[in-house]
């Protein structure tokens, strides 16, 4: 596919610069040490998120708009390492080409005219990319060897399939592949595509920790040591709300929470001390330095 | 033929005022004149908004005048069904609409003489057509002397030339003469007939500035006249007089018929090309109970023209049918009228995608062996 | 433009000895009792011709002028046991096939003369050449693209593809999607002016039906057109009915027709009618993925379908 | 000329109070070759018909036309009538002033033209019918029947009870089908093989019933009456003649694979009888799994058959058989649950399909009828069924119901109850669907006596927790999410078409629908005919159905294969395509077109200037040909046409229409 | 003679499915535009290019053409044929200079009156916007 | 709400359509297709806390019961993880006829049946209208002020302010103009009523 070609566009979205700046970190180390080249959607603006596409049906068309039409110049394929971001990416995408009425407000609110989206990786994909494969092929630095990790996927990545076009929206592989290609020991457990609560984070706190916290014990019940994700909100939900969920359930989960690029990041050499593991809530330097990894 | 046509009126008309003239003619009558169309001379009806594309450049149309009187395709009369007071019902037939006079614009020498010819056919005898005597006798035919033939012209082989007038009302002779593709700034406009007089004396005629002739210029229009009738043809030239009539009763059973006519494509173009073939097929066309019965042209080369009701053909072959076109040309209707049923215009040389044509069969039968 | 359009006269000279000496040696060894050819005609140009001598052999003759598809004439011969030879190039023989493919001719009693072609010329446009231009044209082989038959801009088959011998060399082919520019041309026109394009063209028909009856892929016994029962084409001459001609018989050949263009060549009046056929030929291509529509197939593209062909109602 | 009647219709007021049928009667006299209109109330009445056949005799009438309802109602009436009065009755044509008219349109003004439109087509294509007569061809006394599921066995012997000829096909190594998995069947709880083994038994000893098994169709050519169909035998490894069924060799054979007779549950040998009673009573060579067959060494089998029957070297052969009717029943296939990610099928080894079920309950099956969990064989406390698993979902499987699930999961809900007596059953039903006799009160009896609990809610997601299943569901009675725990998960899969079913059918020239089933001819009144005459339909190719559905539908069938094999001759519709000899120009691209194989090349010999010639010409079998008209637009010549729907004919109802419904024009 | 100023639709359809869905939208009294004048044929596999070729010629404004469903002809696969002939056709048409809209195929079956009754609506209504169909000058 | 002991008179009315086919218009799917099998409710991670079970807000829209629907907290607990849409079997998009009825809901002035998730869209969509990307810190405290939940969550807060997770100052887009037209653009369209999920 994109054999020869090094560079994507790149789109953190806002939480990537705030509250996930670790997960930014991480996947700017997968692809440096991949030889890509990541180039920043000039100008991007937030996709609008849950509360767009809650509330106001143009808004949730029109703000990813605008971000694919600042992506348009370069032509390169958009890497969203943000699942909701992606999420909002690939329905915009879908729906410039069936809902002519959105484009043309959008077009004439804006002033500019929209052309075809590139494609759009999430970034379970980018790591399946050629560029990434073949150096996790070539050789892994550090082998995460006997790590027990739960691949959560969380909802928006594989939901609604329709949209997304990615894997299996029941049963997904394809991080339990990547895990697999480190050296850790993927984890099956019924939660891997459970809601953690994602936007109602803020505002309702109680189902939040309810939703997480069954996410985490099922990983923990099926024995995973870690869990892995590829979503800034799951991350922040399932590690931020984990200890009051241990709390109200009586149990301990004490769970690491990684991004999936931190782990590939790690595997590839990349120090710990670098990757701003110590930005996570739950403690996730000690698994690691527990198994020798850090 | 001999005899020098007599003048009966002479003007000058000027090349620029051919478009005022047309456009003031189409306001009365219908006019047909050498148009082109996305390259190809036609002779066609055209408007006044069409004149503006007149092109009297190319010597022949691809197509013939002879649609002016004998339209390819031509209305006899319209019927419908009426109830009648019984409640029964029976049929009401009205002839054709007549329709306005025309003006054949153009047209050349060699077409004239074939409207001549052909009218003969239809006008002499026991029985005339009278659809066709109405369309000629409001019919004018203004035709225009070739200053320079074309390769395939032959019409001196059949006492015919570049500036003859058989058939023709008006012929415009260019004022400079033969030789001239361009003919000159203007033509002498010289009326044979009574219908030509008073054609050029019309209202049309003067509206566009057709003029009397410049004083002492009778002599120089006498000696460009004799110019173009002296006019020799390329093709006429090799070919000389046709003279196989006879020569023709003998060779009905000739192989060389299956011969030559083996090439042939059973096309329609020689036929309807032709000025001087004439046959016709007549068809109904009607829905609901109402139509209209039209002639159209049809050719003897066609598989279907003699078929009969009951699958009998008697000219079966391209051979029979070949046969059958040429000599009704060269001999049939010489036998019957004293002239051959060819003006020389050269059409089928030229637009036979074969190559099978009637100087062809002329020469080729001089050779044959009786 | 083909790389083979590089005319040339003298490989020409010397088909055409070979030619007269393969078509004397058919006909006197008995093995066909005609050669259908080309022989020169009154004013130069080749004619069609049929040699049923050794003699009459001599006389055939193989030029840059010999447009004229011969295959067409083997209807005439189509009853009776006599062997007929026949020379034809790359398109004669598309022709050829169209008719063994359409049942029209017994390939076991023909014998083919194929001769690999390096272009043709336009006998119109040279005739009108001056005498110099021929001269180098016709022996020079210095022939402008303008001067080719339009067929030869498109030609991706200039060697025989059926042949019992071949005189002469194959000749380099390039085989590429077939282009039509002048289709996509009166496609990017509105309705209207599509209508009024093809009235003002096709208007001028005289209804000779020489189009038709050069088709190789018109050899019905009898044409349907030419019924009266039924009345399928109306016999008047008006433009509703000239155009219908032109357009129920592109689509009759739709599938089938062989891109030789001498349907639009034999016109008198100069009807384009190859962009009714080219614009079939194109949407076969698109539609159903037939590479070379002109090429005589086993199975006809109309006469077969595939469940993946688009469906006809989610166009609406 | 031509004398037309034309007939109008008031259909009381369906027609008169829509058209102003007076007026059309007015303007109809005027059309050409009408010499006689007609008003009638109602033309299809006794005195409607009358009126006819006197207006044929008094005027003379060569052509009729009525214009009234629709000709797929009252075609086949009136053409009687007009052949009462002497007439052919394809003289008869009909226009459609009700359906396609008054019916639709309210205002008088509208419809009057347009029904005049209608009467004048009809006129005009009249004055181009043709005097067409009946053919008649005569009928192999025989009948195929393809697979030997129940519906097969059942149709096989009706036919041949009724004193006909049956070859009975059947792909499997054995005749049962379906049927011969099952253990129990509702709602009477009789053996499945009890009442199933003794037909079995009887269709192989049946005097007029020619077995085939391990044998597929091949091809299928000729019509009714005269059909010759071509049957691969399948190369068995074992001389059939010389076996003794005496099980030796699959006792002795070392290879053990996974019984698709017992759906995976059991094992089986590479040389094998799918089950002790299997008819015939002898094994086939799995030539995939033979060691012989893979390593060239082996032969154990060979080694201990004493009556020396085991061939390794026998091939597939080839015969012809000709028949007069085909009965195809070739059952179905089972949805595969797995493509429901959220049950985890495949995942969890204690969910199962409901067809596994019934090997495992099966006393016959791999344990014995006790119900074990494959997971650890232990025997499970709790168990769910799971109805519409892949039935009525368009996002995962197929819309319909699937029809009998409901029933045959009740059934193996008791069962469990039955055998599991302080196990807890319960069934996840969106609606349980009993619509047969004495199914209704089999639903009671679950509940009430037997203790199966009903959850109304389609589960979410079954997942595994603390060792248990997981049924995660809103009981929808209630508005409340649940949660269930049970041990064992029986999933109720969809029915589906045989995944060749598209195959067999054209193979047969038949069609099918959307999702593979067989079509009947009409859903109503033709149920168990085919489009193709001469073949028939019976069982669940035809569409989801229960056994005794199945078994009904199959006599019903075999009772119109009797009908017809009763007859000697049959009679042809004339309605067919026809050639031209004199135009055909034998170019024959109408023969690929056909879907009947009903074009052929014919030699006619002709005088073409006086000389006789040969040549080739299309000509068409009138017993293949049903009349669709493919063939005539292949046609180039116009050499081909339909009686009934001539070219002539199509093309005078368009010039009808458009020629004289404008202004006529000025001439040019 | 009617002559009827409301646009004229020939509809060429099917015996087995779309007749019979046109008489089901009748039994159900689906009302309609009266533009749609029905000509029965066995299949739409029967349904030759000129005869729609034809119908423009004599001025129809629209052509429909309703056969069976795919895989559900009554003949098994005459409208297989239909679709490819007729695909070929509806683009040529276009390049004709007829406008897209005035001719559209369908498959009905015998049990969607209420489709027919919507093909017969919309394609009325396109047929309408369109305006008469230009005709040829033609002798009738 | 209506008294639901009282029998709900369900006439023929035309009204119950039009609600049904204004939700089907603005999701693009089909709820009468719904055959209440609550398949949906089954696997909807937040059912146990929303006050109507997702399979009966379909109900409630099948009967036009617009009131009922809109009023729901469900609507606004609809996290909208398309769990559902994915598993219908009647392929309808729950959660888009989700979108579809928050949006009415507040077009149609219904005050949101879960307050706090209302006001987070709100202050959420506040910071992006002014910045052009959505700002953590400011969102918390836009928030924590509209719902007054003061204390609720300030450990969490801090404890990403200390790890550096939530910025002080907003990164701002530059064009905001164009932002700004298209809040406007959105403003307009909902004032026409044009809007479509």
């Amino acid at each position: 596919m994109s054999g020869q070609s090094v560079r994507y566009s790149y789109y953190p979205g806002c939480s990537l610069h705030s509250t996930a700046r670790e997960y930014n970190v991480s996947v700017r180390a997968v692809a440096q040490a991949a030889g890509v080249e990541l180039v920043e959607v000039p100008d991007w603006n937030c996709c609008g998120a849950t509360s767009a596409h809650a509330t106001d049906p143009f808004l949730a068309f029109a703000l990813p708009a605008r971000v694919l039409l600042q992506a348009e110049e370069s032509g390169l394929d958009i890497l969203a390492p943000c699942a909701a971001c992606y999420g909002r990416l690939m329905t915009a995408k879908e729906e410039a080409h069936r809902r002519p009425d959105l484009v043309a407000r959008f077009e004439k609110a804006i002033g500019r005219k929209l052309g075809p989206a590139p494609r759009i990786l999430n970034v379970l994909e980018f790591l399946a990319e050629p560029k990434v494969t073949e150096t996790i092929a070539a050789g892994l630095k550090r082998p995460l060897t006997d790590l027990k990790v739960a691949p959560y996927y969380g909802c928006l990545l594989v939901r609604p399939s329709k949209v997304t076009h990615f894997d299996d929206a029941e049963r997904p592989t394809s991080m339990d592949k990547i895990l697999a290609s480190v050296g850790a020991t993927p984890v099956d457990f019924p939660g891997k595509t459970e809601c953690c609560g994602a936007s109602l984070g803020i505002s309702r706190v109680d189902l939040v920790v309810e939703l997480s916290g069954r996410i985490v014990q099922q990983a923990k019940h099926a024995g995973a040591e870690a869990i892995a994700v590829a979503c800034p909100l799951c991350q922040t939900n399932l590690d931020g709300r984990q200890g009051t969920a241990a709390a109200k359930l009586g149990e301990a989960f004490g769970l690491p929470i990684y991004y999936i690029t931190e782990l590939v990041a790690l595997a590839l050499g990349v120090a710990p001390g670098r990757l701003g593991l110590g930005k996570h809530l739950t403690n996730s330097l000690a698994l690691l330095r527990q198994k020798k990894l850090a | 033929m001999a005899q020098s046509p007599v003048p009966k009126a002479t003007r000058l008309v000027k090349k620029a005022g051919l478009g005022a003239w047309l456009t003031a003619l189409a306001a009365d009558n219908n006019v047909m004149a050498p148009v082109t169309v996305d390259g190809k001379p036609l002779f066609r009806w055209i408007g006044a908004g069409e004149v503006g594309q007149l092109d009297l450049a190319a010597v022949h149309t691809v197509n013939s005048p002879k649609g002016g009187v004998m339209p390819q395709t031509e209305p006899m009369l319209t019927y419908s069904a009426v109830q009648d007071g019984s409640g029964g019902k029976t049929l009401d037939i009205k002839p054709a609409a007549e329709d306005r006079p025309a003006v054949l614009f153009g047209v050349r020498p060699c077409d004239a003489a074939a409207i001549d010819l052909v009218g003969k056919v239809y006008l002499t005898g026991e029985f005339t057509d009278e659809q066709y005597q109405a369309r000629r006798d409001r019919t004018t035919v203004v035709a225009i002397a070739c200053a320079a033939p074309a390769k395939a012209c032959f019409c001196t082989s059949f006492d015919l030339s570049p500036g003859a007038v058989r058939g023709a009302d008006v012929v415009l002779y260019g004022r400079s003469g033969p030789g001239s593709v361009a003919e000159g700034d203007a033509y002498y406009a010289i009326a044979y007939t009574e219908r030509g007089e008073a054609f050029l004396g019309g209202a049309a005629a003067k509206a566009a500035g057709v003029s009397d002739l410049p004083a002492g210029e009778a002599d120089k229009l006498e000696k460009i006249v004799a110019a173009f009738r002296g006019l020799a043809t390329p093709l006429g030239k090799k070919l000389g007089k046709v003279d196989v009539a006879d020569k023709l009763e003998s060779l009905f059973e000739s192989a060389y018929w299956e011969k030559v006519s083996s090439r042939c494509l059973s096309c329609a173009t020689c036929t309807f090309v032709c000025p001087t073939c004439y046959c016709f097929g007549v068809a109904d066309t009607g829905a609901g109970g109402q139509g209209v019965r039209f002639r159209y042209w049809d050719f003897c080369k066609s598989p279907q023209f003699m078929l009969m009701a009951g699958g009998h053909d008697p000219r079966p072959a391209k051979k029979n049918r070949t046969r059958q076109r040429f000599l009704h040309k060269l001999n049939y209707h010489h036998n019957r009228c004293g002239e051959y049923l060819c003006v020389g215009c050269g059409r089928c040389v030229e637009s036979c995608p074969v190559g099978l044509h009637l100087p062809l069969v002329v020469s080729d039968v001089r050779g044959l062996q009786p | 433009m083909p790389k083979s359009l590089a005319l040339d006269p003298k490989k020409m000279k010397e088909a055409e000895a070979a030619l007269r000496t393969q078509a004397a040696k058919l006909l006197s060894e008995g093995t066909v009792t005609v050669f259908l050819g080309h022989e020169e005609g009154w004013d130069g140009l080749p004619v069609p011709f049929f040699a049923t001598t050794p003699e009459e052999a001599k006389r055939l003759v193989w030029n840059p002028l010999v447009a004229f598809n011969l295959a067409k004439y083997l209807l005439d011969r189509l009853t009776g046991e006599e062997k007929v030879g026949i020379v034809v190039n790359g398109c004669g023989s598309l022709a050829l096939d169209r008719l063994l493919k359409d049942r029209r001719f017994p390939r076991e009693r023909l014998f083919v003369v194929g001769i690999p072609c390096t272009g043709l010329l336009d006998p119109d446009k040279v005739l009108a050449l001056p005498d110099e231009a021929r001269q180098a044209a016709l022996e020079g082989g210095k022939a402008e693209p303008g001067l080719f038959l339009k067929r030869c801009g498109w030609c991706d088959a200039p060697n025989p593809v059926v042949a019992d011998v071949v005189l002469g060399e194959k000749v380099p082919e390039e085989a590429g999607p077939q282009q039509y520019p002048r289709v996509e041309e009166i496609e990017k026109m509105s309705p209207a002016e599509r209508a009024a394009h093809f009235k003002t063209l096709y208007e001028k028909c005289i209804r000779c039906f020489a189009c038709r009856n050069v088709c190789p892929a018109c050899s019905c016994r009898e044409c349907s057109l030419d019924q009266w029962e039924p009345l399928w084409l109306g016999k008047a001459t008006v433009p509703s009915e000239q155009l219908m001609y032109h357009f129920i018989r592109a689509f009759d050949v739709a599938g089938r027709c062989i891109r030789c263009g001498e349907c639009e060549r034999v016109c008198s009046v100069g009807v384009p009618l190859m962009e009714l056929n080219d614009k079939l030929m194109k949407d076969i291509t698109e539609l159903f993925g037939v590479q070379r529509p002109h090429v005589p197939a086993d199975v006809e593209p109309l006469g077969q379908w595939t469940e993946g062909d688009a469906d006809l109602e989610a166009a609406h | 000329m031509k004398r037309v009647g034309v007939f109008l219709c008031w259909c009381g007021s369906n027609i008169a109070g829509t058209v102003d049928v007076g007026k059309v009667a007015e303007q109809a006299r005027r059309l050409p070759g009408v010499v006689h209109v007609e008003e009638n109330k109602y033309t299809c009445s006794e005195p409607g018909q009358a009126a006819i056949v006197k207006a044929i005799k008094d005027q003379r009438l060569d052509r009729v036309v009525v214009a009234s309802c629709s000709p797929r109602l009252h075609e086949a009436t009136f053409r009687r009538t007009v052949e009462s009065a002497g007439l052919n009755p394809y003289f008869f044509e009909m226009a459609n002033v009700r359906e396609h008219c008054s019916w639709i349109h309210t205002d008088k003004e509208t419809a009057t033209p347009k029904a005049f439109d209608l009467v004048r087509m009809a006129v005009a294509k009249a004055l181009r019918n043709e005097a067409l007569t009946r053919g008649s061809i005569t009928i192999e006394k025989r009948a195929l029947v393809i697979g030997a599921g129940i519906a097969g066995i059942q149709a096989a012997l009706d036919i041949a009870d009724a004193g006909h000829e049956v070859i009975l096909l059947e792909r499997e190594p054995t005749i049962g089908g379906r049927m011969a998995q099952l253990d129990k069947t509702f709602p009477t709880l009789d053996c499945s093989q009890c009442i199933l083994t003794p037909k079995m038994v009887d269709a192989a000893k049946h005097p007029n019933i020619t077995l085939y098994t391990w044998s597929e169709l091949e091809k299928v050519a000729g019509y009714i009456g005269n059909f010759t169909v071509t049957i691969r035998r399948k190369a068995r490894g074992v001389d059939e003649t010389l076996c003794t069924g005496c099980g030796v060799c699959q006792s002795k054979c070392p290879v053990k694979v996974p019984s698709e007779f017992d759906e995976g549950m059991g094992m089986r040998k590479a040389i094998y009888s799918p089950f002790p009673q299997a008819v015939p009573n002898r094994p086939v060579m799995d030539r995939a799994n033979c060691t012989f067959f893979k390593t060239g060494k082996c032969k154990i089998c060979e080694r201990f058959c004493e009556a020396k029957a085991i061939r390794f070297d026998q091939e597939d052969s080839l015969i012809e058989v000709k028949v007069g009717a085909i009965v195809t029943a070739t059952g179905f296939d089972l949805f595969k649950v797995e493509k429901y990610g959220e049950y985890g099928y495949g995942l969890y080894p204690d969910v199962i399909n409901s067809l596994q079920f019934e090997r495992l309950v099966n006393a016959s099956g791999p344990t014995d009828g006790k119900i074990k969990k494959p997971s650890d064989h232990e025997i499970p406390k709790s168990v769910a069924f799971v109805l519409c698993v892949g039935s009525r979902d368009e996002q995962k499987g197929t819309t319909y119901c699937s029809r009998a699930c409901c029933m045959y999961s009740i059934k193996h809900a008791i069962q469990f109850r039955d055998k599991v007596k302080d196990g807890r059953a319960y069934v996840f039903y969106m609606d349980i669907r009993t619509p047969g006799k004495s199914y209704e009160e089999f639903y009671k009896r679950a509940a009430v006596d037997y203790g199966v609990e009903f959850i109304r809610g389609r589960p979410s997601k079954i997942f595994s927790r603390n060792g248990k299943l997981v049924l995660k569901a809103e009981d929808t009675l209630l508005g409340r999410p649940i949660e269930v725990e049970v041990e064992m998960v029986v999933l109720a899969p969809a029915m589906l078409a045989r995944n060749d079913a598209a195959k067999i059918a054209q193979t047969m020239s038949i069609s099918y629908d959307g999702y593979g089933f067989l079509n009947e001819a009409h859903p109503k009144l033709r149920p168990v005919e085919t489009n193709t005459a001469g073949i028939f339909l019976a069982g669940v190719c035809q569409g989801p159905k229960d056994i005794p559905d199945t078994v009904a539908q199959a006599s019903a069938a075999a009772s119109k294969v009797i009908g017809l094999l009763s007859h000697e001759q049959m009679a042809t519709e004339p309605m067919i395509a026809r050639v031209s000899e004199a135009l055909c120009s034998g170019c024959l691209w109408c023969k690929p077109i056909c879907p009947y194989q009903a074009i052929e090349a014919k030699t006619i010999t002709e005088k073409i200037q006086g000389k006789v010639v040969s040549r080739e010409v299309a000509a068409v079998n009138s017993g293949l040909c049903q009349g669709c008209g493919a063939c005539t637009v292949a046609c180039r010549d116009g050499a081909m046409n339909i009686s009934g729907f001539t070219n002539d004919q199509l093309l005078a109802e368009v010039d009808e229409l458009l020629g004289a419904s404008r202004p006529a024009c000025a001439a040019e | 003679m009617a002559t009827s100023q409301e646009p004229v639709i020939v509809g060429f359809l099917c015996n087995w499915c779309s007749y019979a869905g046109a008489d089901s939208a009748g039994t159900g009294r689906m009302v309609q535009p009266t533009n749609v004048r029905i000509i029965r044929v066995p299949c739409s596999g029967r349904v030759n290019p000129r005869f729609i070729l034809r119908a423009f010629q004599r001025g129809a404004d629209g052509v429909l053409v309703s056969g069976c469903h795919p895989n559900d002809c009554h003949y098994s696969t005459g409208n297989f044929f239909a679709r490819r002939r007729l695909l070929l056709l509806k683009r040529y048409l276009e390049y004709l200079g007829i406008e897209p809209a005035r001719f559209e195929t369908h498959w009905v079956s015998a049990s969607e009156g209420q489709k027919w009754a919507e093909v017969v609506r919309s394609m009325a209504e396109r047929v309408k916007a369109l305006g008469p169909s230009p005709k040829l000058p033609s002798l009738l | 709400m209506p008294n639901l002991k009282s029998p709900l008179l369900v006439s023929g009315g035309p009204e119950k359509r039009v609600f049904l086919g204004e939700v089907d218009a603005m999701a693009a799917t089909h709820v009468a297709a719904c055959y209440q099998c609550g398949k949906c409710s089954g696997g909807c991670p937040l059912s146990f806390a929303m006050d109507y079970q997702p399979r009966q807000i379909m109900r409630l829209v099948q009967m036009g019961l617009a009131d009922e629907a809109l009023a729901s907290n469900t609507i606004w607990v609809c996290a909208t993880c398309y769990t559902c849409t994915s598993r219908c079997p009647r392929d309808i998009d729950i959660a888009g006829v989700m979108d579809a009825l928050r949006f009415m809901a507040r077009r149609r002035g219904f005050r949101p049946g879960d307050r706090n998730v209302g006001v987070f869209h709100r202050s959420f969509l506040n910071g992006v209208k002014r910045f052009g990307r959505s700002h953590e810190l400011m969102l918390f405290v836009e928030y924590k002020l509209g719902t007054m939940r003061l204390t609720e969550d300030l450990p969490l807060g801090a404890k990403m302010l200390a790890k550096n997770k939530m910025a002080i100052l907003p990164e701002i887009t530059k064009g905001r103009a164009e932002i700004a037209a298209l809040f406007r653009e959105s403003a307009r369209g909902a004032e026409k009523g044009g809007d479509k999920l």
